[in-house]
C-alpha cells in the first residue's frame, strides 16, 4: 500500500476527487495548506505595508491506495490537475508499513 | 387600463428624449456650475424640531442599511475569496452616489423642473447644491431643513444601485462597476425618484402609490440587476461547483441592520414624527416578521430544513414587500403582504431562477424587484382611506377603489421598463469602453487578492 | 409584610385562573375576530412630535437589541458548530413574537381588560390590533401615536423570549423552541407585562417599581431559562470537554450594540423626550461601565486575567441592573448599583453555578435574573422622589421608605414564581408533544448542519 | 499673530499651573465629596422635546462609534493574536472613561471654573454629578436636559482617549493602558475640551472655530497616539514580518458604524434638531464621501489597486477633517476638505510614515492629528457667515477674514503642544510605577491569551 | 520509529489524546482537514442551490513513535476512537528514516 | 529523495523558508497545525469555566528535497528554528518512493 500526498490549486479539488472516485478510490483526506514555490504570488497592500504573498494557497489531498492503484492514481492526479501553468502543485508517493479501519479494526488493504 | 394606451407609450417616449437633454445638458450647466446666488434669504421658516429630530435619525437609520447592512448581508453569502471585494461594492458606492447626487443627481430629482421634461426630471438649480441654505424647504417636506431632506433622500439614492451588486458579485470588474453605477444613478435612478415622487412626476400625477420606493429602489434595483446578470452571463462553475457562503453570521447581521434601518427608510417617509410614521412603523415591523415566516416555513415544508438564510431572506422580502405600502396599509394589509413576499420571493428565488436559468447571484431580482412587485399591486389592494396622508389618504382595491390595482400596475410595468432599457444601454456603453467581466483566472482564483490586493483569513 | 399573606397568594392564585380564562377565550376571541368597527374617529389628538421622534428612534434601538445584538452576543459564545443554530432562534424568534403580538399579546397585556382578571390579563379588544388607528392613544402614552407604543412594547416582548435561549442553546430542538416560545409569549410574558406595567396591573397598584422592565424582562426571562435549563439538563460534555467560545468578538459586537440599544430600553421607558428619560440614559450609562469594570477587577484578582467575555457579561449584568431602577435613581445610586451587579453576577455565573451544577449554558439565569433582582431590590433603596416621575416620584429606603423595598421583594418574587410555573407546564406539554432535547448524535455533532442544513467557516 | 507672542505663551504656562492646581484639589474635592445640596430647584425649564430627541438619538450614535464602531475598525487591522486585545481596550476604555467622567471629569470640562485657572479649567461643582437633576441646565446646551447634554459629552470624552490605542496596539501592558488614559482623561482631556468648548475656555475666547471636536477629539487623541508610539518604540518584526490584519470586514464594519454614528458627533454638535444641524449632517455626509474616493483613487494610481483598507481609511479621514468644520461650511467647502483630507492623509500614513519610521501602528496620527489639522485650518478658510450660529456665524478666508486662519493655526499648535508635554509626563509616570510594555515572548506570540486568556479562531 | 498518522471523528479527539499520554506518548500534532469517504454527508441548502456536503469535518492526528510502542499506539488509537459507526476513520503507519529535536538537536529515539 | 516534515513555532516560519531557500530549495508547504507536547499551554478562562489549553499554535513545514540536501535541509531547520525554549519542535524525515510535477509530468528529482 502506498500514500500519495498531492498539493494542487484549489478550484481542481472537486475535478480530481470525482477522477479518483472514478478509478476506484474509496475514501481520500483533504487540507487546506499554503504553498511555496516557483509561482510567485501577487502583493498585498495595507496601508503603508506592502507584502508581497509569498504563500499560495493550495489544497492538499492524501490518500492510502492499494499498490495496483498507485500508478494509476498519481497519473489521474497529474492529469486532472494539470493547467499546465506554474503553481499546479506536486504528488509524492510514500511507503505505508501498516493501515487500520478503525470502525473494525480491519488492518492491511481491506482497512481502505 | 388608459394609461397603457398610446398615450402612456407617448408619455414613456418623452421620457427617454427627457434623459437625452439631460445628458446634453448637464455638461453645459457643469460648466457653468450653478446659478451661485443664493436666493435672497426668505424669512427664516419655523421648522419643527421633533420632525427633524426624527428625519435626523432616519437619515442615519438608512445609511446604516447600506454600510455596513447591505455590505454584510451580501459579503457574508459570497464566497470567501470575493468577500472583500464584494463588501468594498457598497462601500464604494456608497461614496460615490453621495457625491453625484451633490454635484447633480438632487438636482434632477427634487427640482420642479419645467416644461415639457417636467414630468421626467428636474433642473439644474440645485447642481453642487447651490441655493441650498439654512433656511430653504423642499416642498415635499415642508417642516425641515432642506439640508435634511436632501441627505436623506441621498441615502435611498445610494442604497438602490448599491442592490444591484446582488446580481452581479464575483464576476464584474470593479472600474467598469463604478462607471455604471455613476452613470446609472444620474441617468436611470434620478428621473424615476423624480417621475414617482415629485410632485410633478408623471406616475406621481397619475396617482400611483408608493411610500417609500416599492418601484424607485426595490424594482428599479432589482431589474436593472437582473438586466446586468443576463448581460455578464453566469459565473463560471455556477450550477456544477459547491459555492459556499462564505459566512452567514455576517449576512444575518446584514439583514437585521437591514431591518432596523428599514424603520428609517420607511417611517422616516412620512418626512416626519407623527402618526403615519408609527404606523409605518407597525406594519414594516409586522409584514417583515410575517414574510421571515412564511419564507422559514415554505422552505421547512419544501427541503426539509428552516435555514437562516431562509428566514432572513424572507424578512428582506417582507421590507421590500411593504415599501411601497408602508404609509398607506394597517396591520392586516400588512400580514397578508408579508405572507405573499414570503412565499412567492422563496419560489421566485429558487424555483423560478433555477428553471429559467439566469444567475441572478443573490437574487437582487428574485427578491426585490419581485418582492416590490407583489408590494406595490398589494398597496393597491390594500390601502385604506384612513391611514394614508394622516387619515384623508387614497383607498385601495378593497375599499372599492380596484382602479388603483391598474394604476400600480402600470406604475410597475413602466419603471420595469424604463429601468430595463436605461440599463442596457449603460452597460452597452461601459462594456464597450472598458469591459466589463474579470478575466476568468480572476474570477476562478478570486477577486479579492487580484482587484483589491488583500484577503480575509 | 401583608402582601405575602393569604391575600397576596389568593391574588396569584387569581393570575393563574386568569390565564386559564386566557386559553380558553382566545379560541373564542380569535373566531370571532376583534370587533372590526374602529371606534368612530375622535376629534385627532396632538401628539408631541419630540416625544414620538423619540419613541420612533427608540423602538428602532431595541430592536437592534435583538437583532443582531443578543444574537452576536450569545452566538459568539457558543461553540463553532452551534452558532448559526443560535443566532438563528434570536432571529426566528422576532419573527414569531412580532406576529404573536400583534395577533393577541398586545391585546392581552395593554388592554385595560375587566371584572376580576383585570390585574392580571387586559382583554381582546386590541386582537389583530383592530382599532388602532391613526388617532387612537395608549393611556400609559398619551403624548405619541399608539401604533408607536405598540410597537415599542413589542420589540420589549420579543427580547424577553430570545434571552431565554441563552439557557437552553447546543440542545433543544429548534422545532421545540418555536413552540416552547410561541406559547410563553402570551402564557407567560404578556400577563406578567399586564400585572407588572398596565394601570390597572396586580403589581402596579401595589406600588411595585420597575421602570423598565427589571422584573417583566429579566427575571421572568432569567427564571424561565433556568426552569428550562433544569428541565432539559446539561449539554453532553459539558465540565468535561472545553466548549470554547466560537468568537468574542461576535459576542462583544453583540454586548456593544446591546449596550447602546438599551438607551431606547431605558430612556425609550420616559416614554418622551424629556428629563426623566435624559437622567434614565445617564444612570444606564453609568451602571453599566461601573458593573463592566467592577466585574473585570474581581476576574482580574480571582484568577489572575481580566477577559473580554468578563468585561462585556460585567456590562450586560450592569445594563440588567439598572434597568428597574433608571427612571428612579441618581448617579450615586447607579454607581452602586453597577458594582453590586458587576461583583455579585460575576459570583453567580461562575461560583455558584458551578456549585450547584446546573447547565445554564450562557448565564441568562446568572446575569438576568439575578441582576435583575439585585437591580429591582436596589430600585427600592436608592429610588429619588425628586428623579422619579418628573420629580414627583416614589421615595426609597435611603429617604426613608424602606417598606418599598419590602414591595419590591414582592415583585421579585410574584413574579418568578408565576413565571417558573407557567415555563414549567409549558415545557412539560411541548416536551409530551413533540420533545424538547436533539438526538444525541445530532448534540455531538453541532446543531447547525443538522437542524439548518448550514456551517460557518 | 499676536497670539503667539509672549502672551500666547504665558497663558499657556498658566494652564499647565492650572492643572497643577487641579491634581492638588482634588483629591480634596473628592475627600469632601460634593456638596450635597442639590441647588433648590429652580422652575422647571421648559426643554424643547424635539432637541432633545435629537441629543438622546445622537448620544447614542456617539457611543456606537466606540462599542462596537472603534473596536471592529482597529480590531480588523491587527494581527489575528491580538484581536480581543484590541476590542477590549475600546470596551474598557468606554467603562473607565464613563466613571471618571460622572466622578470628576465633566466637572473639569464644563462647569465655570473661577478666577486665574478659568480659561483652562472648570470647578468640583459636578464632581460625583451633584447638582445635577432633573430641571437642571448647562448653559451651553439650554434647550435640553443638562443629564442629556453630560451624557452626550461623555461620549466624545470616551472616544477620544479610545482613539489613542491606534497608535499603542500590539505592545502596550492592558494595566499600564488602564493607568495611561485613565489618567490621560483627567488631566488633559478634561482641560482642553474645557479650554475649546466652554464659554470661558481660552481658546474659545480667542473665537477659534471647532463645532465638534477636531481638535479636542482628533489633535488631541493623534498626538497623544504619536508620543505614545515613540515612546514605546516599534513592534518587534515591524517593517521586515508581514503584519496581516486579521480581517478586514470587521474593519469595514467599524469603519461604517463610525460614520453613521459620526452623525450623532458633527450633526449633534448642533445641540439641536435644528438647521445647523441638518447642514452639518449634509456636509459631514459629503466630505466623508469625498474623501474615501479621494484615498482610494490616490492608491489606485499610486500602487494600482483600490483596496478596502483604503477607502475605509480614507472615509474615516474624511469624517475626522469635517469634524471642526462641519457647523460652519457649506457643501462646497466640504468636498474641498474631503479630497485634502482623503489625498493628504494618504501619504502621511503611507510615505510621511515610512519616511519618519516611528511606528503609529494603526495611524492613529496620520489620520487623525494630520485629518483633524487639516479640517481646522480649512474650517478658517471656508468658514460661511451664512452657515454658523443659525446664520449668524464667522466669515472665513474666503470671505475675506483670513485672520480666522491664523487663530485656528493658534489652536491646532496650542492643543498640540499642550496635549503632547502632558502626554509624556504621563507615560513617563506610568513607565517608572509599572512599566509599559509587555515581556518580548508576550508581543511576539500575541496578547490575546497572555493577557486575556482568550483567543479568535 | 514510525511514523502515525490517524483521521478521526473530531469529538474524540481528546479522549484519544488522553489514551495515548496514559501509554507515555509525549507528544503529537494535530490539525483539521476534511474527509471523503463511504460515510456521506448531509445536503447544504442555499437558497435554489443544494450541496451534498462530501466532505466531513475530521481531526487527522501524526505522531512520530518508537518502534515498541507502535503496535500498541495504534490499536488504542483504533479502540479509543471507535464508535463502531460509519466514518470512524483511519490509522496508517509510515516508516521514519530519522527524527531531530529542534531545541536540542538530539536526534533518534532521543528526539521524541 | 525525501521527505521533510517539520514542526516549528509559528513566527520562525519566515525565517526558515528564507535559510531553506538560501540552501537552493524551490518548494515547500505549510500548513497550521496545533501541537501537544512538553510545553504546557496557558489557560483559558471563559466565565466559571477554566480550560488548560493543551494545544499550542504550531505551523507544519512539509518538503520533498533530493538526498545531497537532506542533511543540510534538516540541519538548517534544526538551527534556524531553535530557540532553546520548550516547545520548539521536532523535524522527522520520511523516504519517498516517487514524485511527479503535475505541470510537466515530470518525475523523481526533475519534479522538484
Ligand atoms: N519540494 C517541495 N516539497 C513540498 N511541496 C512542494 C515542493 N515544491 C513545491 N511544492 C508545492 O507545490 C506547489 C507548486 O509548486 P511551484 O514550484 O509553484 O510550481 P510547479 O508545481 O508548477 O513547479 C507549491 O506552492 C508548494 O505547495
Ligand atoms: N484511502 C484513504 N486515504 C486517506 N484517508 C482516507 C482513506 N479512506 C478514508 N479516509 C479518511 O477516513 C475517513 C473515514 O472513512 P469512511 O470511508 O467514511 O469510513 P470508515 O473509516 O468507517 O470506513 C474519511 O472521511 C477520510 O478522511
Ligand atoms: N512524537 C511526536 N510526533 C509528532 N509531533 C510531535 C511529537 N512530539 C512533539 N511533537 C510536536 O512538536 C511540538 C513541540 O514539542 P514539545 O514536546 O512541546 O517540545 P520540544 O520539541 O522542545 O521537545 C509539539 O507541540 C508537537 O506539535
Amino acid at each position: 500500500m502506498k500514500y500519495v500526498i498531492a498539493i494542487i490549486k484549489p478550484f481542481k479539488l472537486d475535478d480530481v476527487r470525482e477522477a479518483l472516485m472514478g478509478l476506484g478510490v474509496q475514501g481520500l483526506t483533504v487540507s487546506e495548506v499554503k504553498g511555496f514555490g516557483r509561482q510567485k504570488g501577487q502583493t498585498e497592500i495595507y496601508r503603508g505595508a506592502e507584502y508581497s504573498v509569498s504563500f499560495l494557497p493550495k489544497v492538499k489531498i492524501e490518500l492510502a491506495v492499494v499498490d495496483e492503484l498507485v500508478e494509476r492514481a498519481v497519473e489521474t492526479i497529474q492529469r486532472t490537475a494539470n493547467t499546465g501553468r506554474i503553481g499546479d502543485g506536486k504528488v509524492f508517493v510514500l511507503d505505508v508499513a501498516q493501515a487500520v479501519r478503525i470502525r473494525t479494526g480491519e488492518a492491511g488493504d481491506a482497512a481502505l | 387600463m388608459k394609461h397603457f394606451g398610446s398615450a402612456g407609450g407617448r408619455a414613456w417616449g418623452t421620457a427617454l428624449a427627457a434623459i437625452g437633454t439631460l445628458v446634453a445638458s448637464a455638461g453645459v450647466a457643469l460648466a457653468q456650475t450653478a446659478p451661485a446666488a443664493a436666493p435672497a434669504a426668505p424669512p427664516a421658516p419655523k421648522f419643527d424640531s421633533g420632525d427633524t429630530a426624527w428625519m435626523l435619525a432616519s437619515t442615519a437609520l438608512v445609511l446604516l442599511m447600506t454600510v455596513p447592512g447591505l455590505a454584510l448581508y451580501y459579503g457574508g453569502m459570497v464566497r470567501k475569496m470575493n468577500v472583500l471585494a464584494t463588501v468594498m461594492q457598497s462601500f464604494a458606492i456608497t461614496c460615490l452616489v453621495t457625491v453625484l447626487w451633490t454635484v447633480v443627481g438632487y438636482s434632477i430629482a427634487f427640482t420642479d423642473g419645467s416644461g415639457s421634461t417636467q414630468p421626467f426630471i428636474g433642473d439644474f438649480s440645485r447642481v453642487m447644491l447651490s441655493g441650498m441654505g439654512l433656511n430653504s424647504v423642499n416642498s415635499l417636506a415642508s417642516t425641515i431643513p432642506e439640508s435634511v431632506y436632501m441627505t436623506y433622500q441621498m441615502t435611498f439614492a445610494i442604497i438602490t444601485p448599491a442592490l444591484i451588486c446582488g446580481s452581479i458579485v464575483d464576476r464584474m470588474k470593479f472600474s467598469a462597476l463604478m462607471w455604471f453605477i455613476g452613470l446609472w444613478s444620474i441617468l436611470v435612478y434620478s428621473p424615476i425618484a423624480h417621475v414617482v415622487w415629485d410632485g410633478n412626476g408623471y406616475l406621481a400625477k397619475l396617482g400611483v402609490l408608493d411610500f417609500a420606493g416599492g418601484t424607485v429602489v426595490h424594482i428599479n434595483s432589482g431589474v436593472a440587476g437582473l438586466v446586468a446578470a443576463l448581460y455578464l452571463g453566469k459565473r463560471k462553475g455556477y450550477g456544477t461547483q459547491p459555492f459556499h457562503p462564505h459566512n452567514l453570521v455576517f449576512s444575518l447581521i446584514g439583514a437585521s441592520l437591514l431591518w432596523v434601518g428599514w424603520f428609517g427608510f420607511n417611517a422616516g417617509s412620512a418626512v416626519g414624527a407623527n402618526a403615519n410614521a408609527g404606523m409605518a412603523m407597525a406594519v414594516t415591523q409586522i409584514a417583515t416578521a410575517m414574510a421571515g415566516l412564511a419564507w422559514m416555513f415554505t422552505e421547512w415544508m419544501v427541503k426539509g430544513k428552516p435555514s437562516v438564510l431562509g428566514i432572513i431572506s424572507g424578512a428582506v422580502a417582507g421590507l421590500v414587500g411593504i415599501t411601497p405600502a408602508s404609509g398607506f396599509v394597517d396591520p392586516e394589509g400588512a400580514l397578508v403582504i408579508g405572507i405573499a413576499c414570503g412565499v412567492l420571493c422563496y419560489f421566485s428565488a429558487t424555483t423560478l431562477k433555477n428553471l429559467l436559468g439566469y444567475d441572478d447571484s443573490l437574487d437582487a431580482f428574485g427578491v426585490h424587484a419581485v418582492g416590490g412587485a407583489i408590494g406595490a399591486l398589494l398597496t393597491g389592494v390594500f390601502a385604506r382611506a384612513a391611514i394614508g396622508s394622516g387619515g384623508k389618504g387614497t383607498a385601495g382595491g378593497l375599499e372599492g377603489n380596484w382602479g388603483q390595482v391598474l394604476l400600480q400596475l402600470e406604475g410597475i410595468v413602466g419603471v420595469a421598463v424604463f429601468c430595463a432599457i436605461g440599463t442596457l444601454i449603460i452597460l452597452k456603453v461601459v462594456d464597450v469602453v472598458i469591459g466589463l467581466r474579470v478575466d476568468e483566472e480572476v474570477e476562478r482564483d478570486g477577486l479579492d487578492l487580484a482587484l483589491h490586493g488583500e484577503t480575509v483569513p
